[in-house]
């Protein structure tokens, strides 16, 4: 019963049981061939034990399947590295303490939703005054001179502003990840920032739900913040990054 | 028959009258204007459609021709049946004309205005035919194959690829659906013309073009021909470009449209002047056509928290009620939105929601309102978020809501698999079947804490009218009073396509229109 | 407050007295007999335990030496108390002797039967009052750790590994569960003995053992002190060891068990005379230990239709209520079971489920009832079956049910794996928050189809009562009467463990248990 | 948007996506490691674009999963071959008439749930006169003498039974399935049959929500029948493959 996390493996109800539930479609008809279909399927992609347990026709040749099974392999949990804006977290009034000292002027932000992208909420939560979950947005730092340029902007106009204001850090939002758009949006305001020399002068920060640091990273991004970030964990970061780049 | 509160009918009929007065205010602002949108959609009701080489369409061509000629303020119809008296040609040919650099509509010797016009009303004349004929087909299809009892279960597709959407859509139909929506690609609202042709590609929907509508609804026909159950197709007249698609909707017979105003500026940052008089026009079309529009109060909520932020639906929802019924909208056409959206984490929750939805319900009892299920609170939790849909399915049967927008298990993570819509109809499906006449079967305990609440809402949104008719609709926008969002009088996308109509300014669509309208709602009194 | 129905009072007071009828006709019944398993129950209250070198129980082996005698009518503890005064062993002492073979306790000279019952009563005051340390333990508890709110969560944990339960069990009680169930192995209750010692396998359940229920308690007490919230502990007294179990759980301080004799004898075949018999000293040992009882009926519905055998589980409850009060509990600790089963494809399904769930609350208003979830109509959409369940949460906590055992999403499939049992709770908690004072605020039409289906099953319930007052329990068994299940009197397991109590018959523990419950009735009223 | 069904893949929203949900639980105490973790073991399952999109702390060191990914295999859906009992469907008369031509006499059916499975519901759908689903059970079929011993009954009594009432077919119900005490059971019946010299003599069936054909021809039956089994299609098949057999 005692968890080994060199060889952890998914839990239904005994430990190392491998049990997983699995639901999908297979544009095949239903019935026994179906049926049989489903569990070849996990069957080739390794899983032991199928259960089809539940299958639904869902028309026009659809098949919907629900299916346990168990997972034959184990993962190291011990070696798991994952990474992580790697700066220490400092509260609201550290924060502004520590650029007030370590860099002495207040530093401009800008951000915008860019590409087609209207979810605002989510920048606005970081940026606005009112924050987000009981957290101050940016906008309440003292020591933080705030645009949120809004939704929709496209990359060229986000690169103009940042220009315009002489921006220290470039904060961009992306909701909308259909089809890879976001990849699409946030590779191409890298490619406009390196263009126009603007990269290395600016601390580039991306975020969204489905936005990781490590994705952020590959992207040439300095850091990116996934679903449930709150404003200080974005401001603290801000302060100390910027601080070390510019020593 | 759904749950009865009892209201404070005084304060509905003061809150109505506050709306009336807001309407109108904005109407008097609307009929002294006219914008690109509108006429390029007057050029693609007469009978202009099809791209340039450079793949723009038709109708965006001539009317800036006009209008870098400064004359749009006549109506760009005018040059276009001028220009066919004066070359004998189609009002394609025209365009295509035009197009080609071949013709300058304004530089044309201009025949006696009243020839013109009378040669504008006979080709009106046709294009309201046409209309009425779609009209009267589906007046026929639903004759023949009737739908279901309300709520109508109304799921959306979104693949981008429209032979996708097709087979999607085909099956949502025999799974249960009433109405499939086809959602937009994420920018298309805020292109200043229409996509043209089939499409197979689109970020988080697919485009909405004449040819896509045309091969959705054949499909759908299809379907209702083989499932005796007329399934009802939606898109969305929302976005810089409301009167045009309206026009292709009442010539592909959609049966529903998304047509808001307040939606575009709020959430698009269309400009607002541009998008209220665009909307006049387009759910003028939508009135005649016999469509439904849907309003897109239920978004507000999503910015701004769902108990806090009650009231602004319902005010909404008055103003929209009366621009609606200005526009030539029946009650009965007046899908008017809201949503269950309050955060489940709150406690009592599921009370909060029947009050606010059987208030609406009692409000407008004619209006199919369209009721939004949660997505705010959605999470990746999936069971939890099928579970909470199907507390939003019970409220709306207890409710007797009229479109009840199925919400997807998948909500906080794609746009809807197959699997997600089979799995929402299916939840939709029992929970009515199951609660079917449960809203006959209790009622409201008098004074308690639902009819407190819809109280407090409703007198919440008589306020905010009162307020809002002093002040003007638009600077009520401009200081944020719906969904936490400020929109300037004059920023946002579109101010540029605003024309200030000139004396001779003529729209051959407005009165016929109008007056038929007007004769239909006469007749129903 | 739950929703309240008008039901008709002369309707249930028939009713009750016709079960009180069955009742006491059984009682006379059951007074005149003991049974094996009564018998090593109250040698496990005196102190007799463990195994011996073959694993038999000591307390088999002890009543199998005196019933070969032929004198189990006598009462084993007659002839242990006996062994005590002649060895001056322990009971523990004696009981190894006879296992080993080295004493044969009905061949032992015989103490004059007043010292011997004295000696006895002595012992059994050993017992009784460790039996209310334990009950005063949990009031402790109680007090430092209150419980929610009712309805109660209950979910069961069934790995067949105690260590891996326990787990389970904690991380359920941190998910929000109030009650803890330990599900048995399949076989267990057909088992005339009670295993012995930690088991880490069984088939769909754990063994019930006297070291797994410490085992479990010790987990629960941990989790309970540190939530704030005391944790119950569950375990099943049905079987052909009901009262021996009863004895177990008394001294490990479980806090419910289930404990019906219909159950065994409808669904493990088992002798209904032996049950019945075994099914009383059971009960009174629970009554006495504080412990709540939950009843069986539920199970009727799943393998009878749920609509038309509504009134069986009605009628049943008041059999068991009847059998309980006998039996020295409380209507506090009658945990009648009742359950969501109607088919879901069932038109107003959710009506007619309210109507039940309802009415059982209004008829046993004291009773915590134990309302069980959807597993019939489960199926391997664990989707359709999270949205089953929820809606049996709202059932729940609309109609005020005491104890809501919750329903997992695989129920078609496995026992319950932990992310089962996790969403389950998150589930019930979502449900009942959103929906805590919608019982408060809304009312029953009266005379609607919610009423009336209560007044149907009522009346059905009060005429299967009659006709059974006039047969007899036994034979509406023999009849198929309960469940669509026809058992004979002289059928099924266990039968050949049944003896007639001779005019000699002794029991320490039946008159000082009676007292006490009697005077703590009394002391209620 | 043609489907080529010799490659079958998982549906999500368009032709070949390869989308699959899963859940599961790791033994893991919830954080950025955990979701890593989960996202890791997906891969090496070999899965792509493996998203995690909910995670959950369910207390003691576990944390629950949802997650979505694309399934990079395929299969050939005109290439499967499912075992089914080899009979053409035959109806209640048809059945009886056959019965009476080519076998001449009432076939005696025993059937029981075995072991300590208590789980009667489904072989009463099959076995009793009420039947299942509106199909009449097998005792309704005058060419069929059937016996139902119920629930919990050992293998050596079935098989003592069906000796005593010389069965021609035995039939067995195995529900619960939990650490597949179904297969031991199942096996031991077959034992003590071959043991006893029985097993030719009988057309042996076993059923259950859990049981396939062809689970059921590994494990020494006739057929096997699974979950919604209706009563005349069991029927049909003993008519037709005992005549067979006894040719
Ligand atoms: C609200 C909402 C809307 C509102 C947006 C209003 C507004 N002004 O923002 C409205 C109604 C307008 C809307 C419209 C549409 N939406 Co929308 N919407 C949502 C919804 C319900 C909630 C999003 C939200 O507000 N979350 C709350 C915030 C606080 O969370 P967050 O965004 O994750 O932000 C946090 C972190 O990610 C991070 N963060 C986010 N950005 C940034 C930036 C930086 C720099 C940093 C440091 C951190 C950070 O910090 C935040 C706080 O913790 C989601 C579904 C859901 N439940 O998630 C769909 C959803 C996002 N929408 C979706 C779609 C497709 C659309 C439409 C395109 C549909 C259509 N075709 O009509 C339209 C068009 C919008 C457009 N062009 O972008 C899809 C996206 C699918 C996908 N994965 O691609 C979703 C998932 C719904 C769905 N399943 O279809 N939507
Ligand atoms: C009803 C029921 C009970 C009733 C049984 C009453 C009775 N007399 O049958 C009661 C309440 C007594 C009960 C008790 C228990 N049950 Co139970 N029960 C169920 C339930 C809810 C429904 C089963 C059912 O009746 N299905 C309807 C019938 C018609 O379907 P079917 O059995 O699949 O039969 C069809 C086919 O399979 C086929 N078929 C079946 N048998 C045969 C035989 C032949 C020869 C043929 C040809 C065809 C055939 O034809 C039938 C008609 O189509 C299921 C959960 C569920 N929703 O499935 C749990 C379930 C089966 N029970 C379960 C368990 C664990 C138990 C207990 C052991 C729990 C406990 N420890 O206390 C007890 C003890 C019972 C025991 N010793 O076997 C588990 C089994 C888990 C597993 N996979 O191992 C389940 C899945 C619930 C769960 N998730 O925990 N149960
Ligand atoms: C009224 C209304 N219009 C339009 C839309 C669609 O958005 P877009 O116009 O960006 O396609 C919505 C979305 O929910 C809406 O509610
Ligand atoms: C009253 C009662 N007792 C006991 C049980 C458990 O079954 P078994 O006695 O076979 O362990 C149940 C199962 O649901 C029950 O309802």
């Amino acid at each position: 019963m005692q968890s080994d996390l060199t060889q952890v493996r998914p839990y239904g109800d005994t430990l190392g049981d491998g049990a997983m539930q699995l639901s999908f479609t297979l544009p095949v008809p239903i019935g026994p061939e179906a049926i049989e279909a489903g569990k070849q399927l996990l069957e080739k992609m390794g899983f032991q034990a199928v259960s089809v347990v539940h299958v639904a026709d869902m028309g026009e040749g659809f098949t919907f399947f629900v299916a346990y099974a168990k997972c034959p392999i184990s993962i190291d949990f011990t070696a798991i590295q994952v990474p992580q804006a790697a700066t220490a977290f400092l509260d609201f009034d550290a924060t502004n303490e520590f650029i007030r000292q370590h860099i002495g002027r207040r530093l401009v932000v800008v951000g915008a939703c860019i590409g087609s992208d209207a979810h605002t909420v989510g920048l606005d939560a970081i940026m606005n005054m009112k924050g987000y979950a009981g957290e101050p947005g940016l906008e309440r730092y003292p020591m933080l001179e705030v645009h949120n340029l809004g939704s929709q902007v496209q990359s060229e106009e986000l690169v103009a502003k940042a220009r315009e204001l002489e921006a220290d850090v470039i904060l961009v939002s992306q909701v909308v990840t259909q089809k890879d758009v976001h990849i699409l949006n946030l590779t191409q305001l890298v490619e406009i920032l390196e263009a126009e020399g603007l990269r290395e002068k600016v601390l580039l920060i991306c975020g969204g739900p489905r936005i990781s640091h490590e994705l952020a990273l590959e992207l040439g991004y300095d850091a990116g913040f996934g679903a449930g970030t709150l404003p200080p964990q974005v401001a603290s970061f801000i302060a100390q990054e910027f601080s070390q780049r510019n020593k | 028959m759904s749950i009865q509160l009892r209201l404070d009918q005084s304060k509905i009929d003061a809150a109505r009258a506050a709306a009336q007065a807001i309407a109108q205010d904005i109407q008097s602002f609307v009929d002294r204007h006219t914008t690109v949108a509108i006429e390029r959609a007057v050029l693609r009701l007469l009978g202009v459609d099809g791209v340039s080489i450079e793949q723009i369409p038709l109708p965006n061509i001539v009317v800036d021709t006009v209008a870098r000629a400064g004359r749009l303020n006549r109506g760009v119809s005018f040059f276009l049946a001028n220009a066919m008296l004066e070359t004998g040609l189609s009002a394609q040919a025209v365009a295509e004309a035009v197009a080609a650099g071949e013709l300058d509509l304004v530089q044309l010797p201009q025949h006696p205005p009243a020839v013109v016009q009378a040669k504008l009303d006979r080709l009106a004349q046709v294009a309201l035919d046409r209309i009425c004929t779609k009209r009267r087909e589906r007046e026929e299809m639903l004759r023949q194959y009737p739908s279901g009892e309300q709520p109508w279960l109304y799921v959306i597709v979104a693949t981008g690829n429209i032979y996708e959407d097709v087979v999607q859509a085909k099956a949502a139909a025999r799974a249960g659906a009433d109405i499939i929506a086809v959602i937009r690609t994420t920018g298309q609202s805020l292109l200043d013309y229409v996509p043209y042709g089939i499409t197979t590609e689109g970020f988080g929907g697919t485009y909405a073009t004449q040819a896509n509508f045309a091969l959705m609804r054949q499909g759908l026909d299809e379907v209702s021909v083989e499932l005796g159950r007329y399934i009802r197709l939606v898109n969305y007249c929302s976005g810089l470009c409301m009167p045009e698609i309206a026009a292709m909707g009442a010539i592909e017979r959609l049966d529903m449209m998304l047509n808001d105003a307040l939606y575009g500026i709020l959430f698009r940052d269309i400009n607002m002047q541009r998008t209220l008089i665009d909307q006049f026009f387009s759910r003028l079309i939508n009135a005649y056509a016999g469509i439904i529009i849907n309003t897109g109060e239920d978004n507000y909520l999503t910015t701004a928290d769902a108990l806090e932020a009650a009231h602004t639906v319902l005010a909404s929802q008055f103003i929209n009620e009366q621009l609606g019924l200005l526009a030539g909208l029946s009650h009965e056409q007046l899908g008017l939105g809201h949503a269950f959206e309050i955060d489940p984490a709150v406690e009592d929750s599921f009370l909060w929601e029947l009050a606010q939805a059987a208030m609406a319900r009692q409000i407008f009892p004619q209006a199919p309102l369209k009721y939004m299920p949660p997505t705010k609170h959605m999470t990746g939790d999936i069971f939890q978020g099928y579970l909470l849909n199907g507390m939003f399915n019970l409220a709306g049967v207890i409710t007797g809501q009229g479109i009840q927008l199925l919400g997807m298990l998948t909500e906080a993570i794609h746009t809807p698999f197959l699997q997600d819509r089979f799995l929402a109809l299916q939840n939709a499906r029992y929970v009515m079947r199951a609660a079917r006449h449960l809203g006959e079967e209790i009622s409201i305990k008098p004074g308690g804490r639902i009819e407190q609440r819809a109280d407090q809402v409703l007198s919440h949104a008589l306020a905010l009218l009162t307020r809002i008719a002093d002040i003007g609709l638009m600077t009520a926008l401009e200081q944020g009073l719906f969904a936490d969002i400020k929109r300037s009088r004059v920023g946002g996308k579109g101010l540029e396509g605003v024309v200030q109509k000139a004396p001779d300014y003529y729209n051959p669509f407005l009165a016929p229109m109008q007056q038929t309208l007007a004769t239909a709602a006469g007749g129903e009194r």
